[in-house]
């Protein structure tokens, strides 16, 4: 069954895309669900194995950060994903309604914390970075902060 | 969600730490805790058995990475087995593996240590 | 982790609830999704595996119902999904825009089926209704049809 | 969406149908097609190899129940095997499984058929 078919919606560039949505509140552990949405689309539109496991580690460490950093695991402020494909692109965009970040830290150096003995952190980022095709921050009032993950299709 | 468990097998030089459930930073204390053990033991090597480990995510690989500040510190030899070809990956990427090697089965993990 | 520890809201009976929504294209297929996404809440809460699957399958029949019969496979009308936890039940409403159940048909029969060679059908709301502990059917204007399946927890 | 697909083996009086994906109402036309290949070989008994199928929804019940029909209607035996419990159980509620028997394993599904 080709997901094209159905959910249409004119995009700028005039392709056929279909959308699922998904809110999730803003605790620990909320962020395996997005996961296994996750898995569940890439999937359905037939992603590999092993890019279906980066985007789920992917879309897990963007809930996280949403979810602590942005919502400051704020009860009443969920996370939204919306998953939004394209003939081209599957983009996963995790929404939270902070500030966005700030300051970008370093890329974390194993080395270096191994030899000055400072603490590991800032691993998040990397792995986003490192595990899909793309990531956009996005920021607007109305929607809040948008990490964007993009994956290209064929 | 998928407590974090351990367990502990001391053995001659040789420390087994099998460990279940999610890596995170709900590991934290638990971990600290169980190399405490580790050390006071005097075990030279320790073998990390991932095979019921599911899920690690930033938090846990930092949980993993202060495990290996302190075995470097009190000169334990890390080794790994059962860790998921996505995991093996990510750990490689961050550069984890060159200090804890992946062994493909648990006997090969074992290979050559004090049995 | 206990869930209940976050998203706050207050129900009519006091109860702290927290609630994951989900929408999905109206097309054949995506109720997998919902499947997923499902299992990842069911196992989140601690439900054992035979509930899991059972939530699961009923929660794909209500999908399939709303995507077939409620928005007709109609591209412009999403499915949503409403999972909401309190510490007594878990309830899942699927809710589609079209008119809600108009003749509820008759329990399917097996041996009525095979005997008199008539085409079998109508086992979604069967198993919808053997595999949760209740269902409702509800409509409004605002929302459409909803078809609320409870799990009871504890 | 994983792809229904169907695999024939005719030994014998005995069909072996290994199916793997998803059924649902798309295995309609297949199995409706694979039926008549059954019924022209002559087979006798029908085992049905569900070990490579997640996922059954009520259409692919549907379309079960239909080869059913057209099974005893030809006077086919049928038995099955590799069913998951959950499945199991949802055959037993709906009757299925008075019609097509359920076996534990592939070895005891095929006893006492010719071989
Ligand atoms: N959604 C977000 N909202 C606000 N700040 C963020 C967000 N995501 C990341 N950041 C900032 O970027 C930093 C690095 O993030 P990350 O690499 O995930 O590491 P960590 O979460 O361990 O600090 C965070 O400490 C935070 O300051
Ligand atoms: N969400 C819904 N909206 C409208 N009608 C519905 C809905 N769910 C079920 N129905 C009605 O109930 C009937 C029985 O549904 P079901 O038991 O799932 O069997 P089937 O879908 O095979 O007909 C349907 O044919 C339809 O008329």
């Amino acid at each position: 069954m080709k997901p094209m078919a159905t959910e249409k919606q004119k995009t700028p560039d005039n392709l056929t895309t279909m959308t699922i949505e998904l809110s999730i509140p803003s605790a620990y552990g909320c962020e395996k669900i997005a996961m296994d949405t996750a898995r569940a689309v890439a999937r359905w539109i037939g992603l590999s194995e092993e890019r279906t496991e980066d985007l789920r580690t992917a879309v897990s460490e963007a809930c996280l950060n949403a979810i602590q950093h942005g919502n400051r695991l704020n009860a009443d402020r969920p996370v939204r994903l919306v998953f939004a494909l394209s003939q081209k692109k599957l983009s996963v965009d995790v929404i939270d309604s902070g500030m966005g970040i700030r300051r970008r830290p370093k890329t974390p150096d194993l080395e270096a914390i191994l030899a000055k003995n400072v603490p590991s952190r800032g691993w998040g980022l990397y792995l986003i970075e490192h595990l899909v095709d793309a990531v956009e921050y996005h920021r607007s009032k109305k929607h809040g902060h948008v990490t964007r993950l993009i994956v290209n299709l064929a | 969600m998928d407590d974090f468990k351990v367990n502990l097998q001391l053995e001659k030089s040789v420390a087994r730490l099998s460990m279940s459930g999610d890596l995170t930073h709900l590991a934290e204390e638990r971990m600290a805790t169980i190399f405490e053990k580790i050390q006071s033991s005097g075990a030279r090597f320790l073998v990390l058995d991932f095979r019921r480990v599911e899920y690690i995510n930033s938090a846990g690989m930092s949980v993993l990475i202060t495990l290996l500040t302190r075995s470097q510190k009190a000169g334990l030899e890390l080794r790994a087995f059962g860790l998921s070809p996505h995991y093996q990956k990510i750990f490689d990427m961050v550069g984890l593996l060159k200090y804890i090697p992946h062994f493909d089965s648990e006997e090969s993990a074992f290979k050559g240590l004090p049995s």
